[in-house]
């Protein structure tokens, strides 16, 4: 069985010795969309031991453009995208477990996770910066690696977190960004999803065989249809008393408090969302006019989006009206907003 | 003269890809506030700076002759 | 239909008229290893008119390790390459047009391919220089585009050839490269293999919708494992007097004279024989079932033969696993077939 | 001084990933035969050259404080 991943052993730097240390590792990989199907193709491909996807999300025909695990039936089936990843999955490696969860990450539903196993290394293939930040405060609390990756257009970043040793997320930004662009809002194509994920897997590979000399220290950003790429150094970001990774973290994303909070407005089929930050409108007016009828005044914007409508007030605070559904509403909130 | 590189919506909002200033010196913290009235860009906070592709402070002093680049963090995935 | 690439519409520099143009180009993949995979995932999930794949090779189990279409089954069943891919993709999406060969690449097999279709656009997935100057030499003399493509280790590189403008591959390279690192030797890891394809589908799309203002006119080339990026800009390497893209091109990979009939195929300890007929399986299976373990599929016919595998494709191709030496091969093609 | 990129088996038969030269001034191809000379490659033939991340040719001159990268193609797919 070591025959198949005989290629990758006589790359020097993984050898039988990087093999067997793959085997042996657990990762997390949170988002099963584009990022995180490609993650874990590669890292099911490569022999990883086990392998924890998170998604609360089912596959839509908007999916397929881009996502490399599903097929047209997963989207007849509507199949939790979780769940139809583990089948492809299973067949392109048996021997590899695979646990997938049809969950919301959010810190009630990931720390259990994080408890009772003993994960080596988080893969990010989120597509929103809440969760980005509460992987940051899980990473340096249970001092795990992570990998930060994200894409939109023909543009993507990707940035290593090593616990006790590099600048973390926290240090980079001193705040959660507000309307980031989103696929969403502007497009993507599957180039940008692949660039991310060759750094996100290479970076992820020499976690595994713990080559961390070789680690990229720099955060990468690139754009593919403008034939651009940067790198840039970070090391001097690194804060001392940064709230996550400093001396005296108090982990500000593990409290109940910074939570984006969802609840059901009874009886209206409208669920609102607290997010806790304001919210720049008019720019978010101005990306978000291409993709549906949008009202603007003082106090609010207003989208019709699908079969729902968003409706978004300056002070943080949005109805999604048209559903029910917690989860729902959020993934609609984090496709518009970021 | 300094040159700045755009990146993601801030090319969009102006339609350009880099921009140059004719300043000597100048900190990221003004710099920012003078980009803001001159091409009234929307939103310069939570955008990261880096001088000659080294991550920048607020506090941080530009020479004329560096590269700046703002790069605002994409969120998809 | 149109919403299942909502995605890639919203990407401004593809639109509607963009995704329109996708939708009536027709694609020729060479090879369909690693690259190959992995650009033809791209383009059917993007919605390409149609896809042409040639490979001549079947799906192993050293494969799966990189090779994004094949599963396990398709190892088992020892399909061929394009078969299995054609399975897959279609699976992924049933509105392309996939036409897979069966096929060695060489001048005999691809410019009657080349002429009776209208491709405008020749993506590089070999895995050897030989056919990477043949593929020049057809784009410069059919005026096709094409877009050249490769790695081993953690390393790539990529260019985009648009004859009349940039310089070609033999402008790059004044002859074939003697004994570059493959992957058979050096080993390989995925991430090398998506960057790679990330560079190429990008160019890929911008061909297709005719955004040609924007191509990538350097030479890239990178190691993902040491954290090494860098382009190169190659304008000044058009040759004047280029024997492709010069002014009186004699096209020299296209002449008999270049073709090799034997061929070690490097660091997979096999040789293959071109014999130029066509052999017929269903016969030579009913002899050689006392010889050794046969299996048979209606592409080709595997035989295990004293310490070697002999596979015989309908087409009168043969590989012969276990050896380097043409000798041998030759010898046991004899013992076998006669 | 010249500074000295190499990639792939280059880095390999010399298991150093960049050389330094105290030159003024050398063209492409004597840097080749010197580089044979004193490192023992095996063969600097079909390696494409680049100088300051420019495609160069064999008579081309490298100025002291030039960057060159000594690419041998990669053959894998």
């Amino acid at each position: 069985m070591t025959d198949r991943y005989s290629r990758q052993i006589m790359f020097k730097h993984i050898g039988e010795m990087g093999q067997e240390k793959i085997g042996q590792k657990h990762v997390l990989i949170i988002g099963c969309g584009a990022l995180g199907s490609a993650n874990a193709e590669n890292l099911v491909r490569a022999g990883i031991g086990k392998l924890t996807i998170i998604d609360r999300d089912y596959v839509e025909i908007t999916n397929l453009q881009r996502q490399n695990l599903f097929t047209e039936k997963d989207c007849d089936e509507q199949l939790p995208k979780v769940i139809a990843a583990k089948k492809r999955l299973e067949e392109i490696n048996s021997s590899v477990c695979i646990v997938p969860h049809v969950l919301d990450a959010n810190f009630e539903t990931l720390c259990p996770i994080i408890e009772r196993s003993s994960i080596d290394l988080i893969i990010d293939a989120t597509d929103n910066f809440d969760t980005r930040f509460l992987i940051n405060d899980i990473s340096l609390k249970y001092n795990i690696p992570w990998i930060m990756g994200s894409c939109v257009g023909s543009m993507g970043m990707s940035f290593t977190i090593l616990p006790g040793q590099t600048p973390c997320l926290q240090c980079l930004l001193d705040s959660l960004p507000v309307s980031g662009a989103t696929c969403d809002s502007v497009g993507i194509v599957s180039p940008a999803v692949q660039m991310v994920t060759a750094f996100q897997s290479t970076e992820a590979l020499k976690i595994l065989v713990e080559d961390y000399y070789s680690l990229r220290t720099t955060l990468v950003t690139f754009d593919l249809w403008s034939n651009y790429f940067q790198t840039i150094r970070v090391e001097r970001a690194k804060k001392e008393h940064c709230p996550t990774c400093g001396k005296q973290p108090s982990y500000p994303y593990l409290q109940y408090d910074s939570q984006t909070k969802t609840e059901l407005l009874c009886g209206r089929n409208t669920v609102q969302i607290r997010t806790g930050k304001k919210i720049p409108i008019d720019r978010l007016a101005k990306r978000l006019k291409k993709v549906g009828q949008l009202r603007v005044n003082p106090y609010l914007l207003s989208i019709d989006y699908q079969s729902y409508r968003a409706v978004i007030f300056r002070d943080g605070r949005v109805l999604i009206h048209g559903t029910n559904s917690k989860e729902i509403a959020k993934k609609i909130y984090h496709q518009l907003i970021g | 003269m300094i040159k700045i590189l755009l990146f993601a919506q801030l090319q969009e909002e102006i339609g350009q890809k880099h921009i140059e200033i004719e300043v000597k010196e100048i900190t990221v913290q003004q710099l920012k506030e003078m980009l803001k009235v001159k091409f009234k860009f929307a939103n310069l906070d939570n955008v990261m700076v880096a001088i000659n592709e080294e991550y920048a402070m607020d506090q941080d002093v530009i020479q004329s002759g560096d590269t700046v680049a703002f790069i605002p963090p994409v969120s998809g995935g």
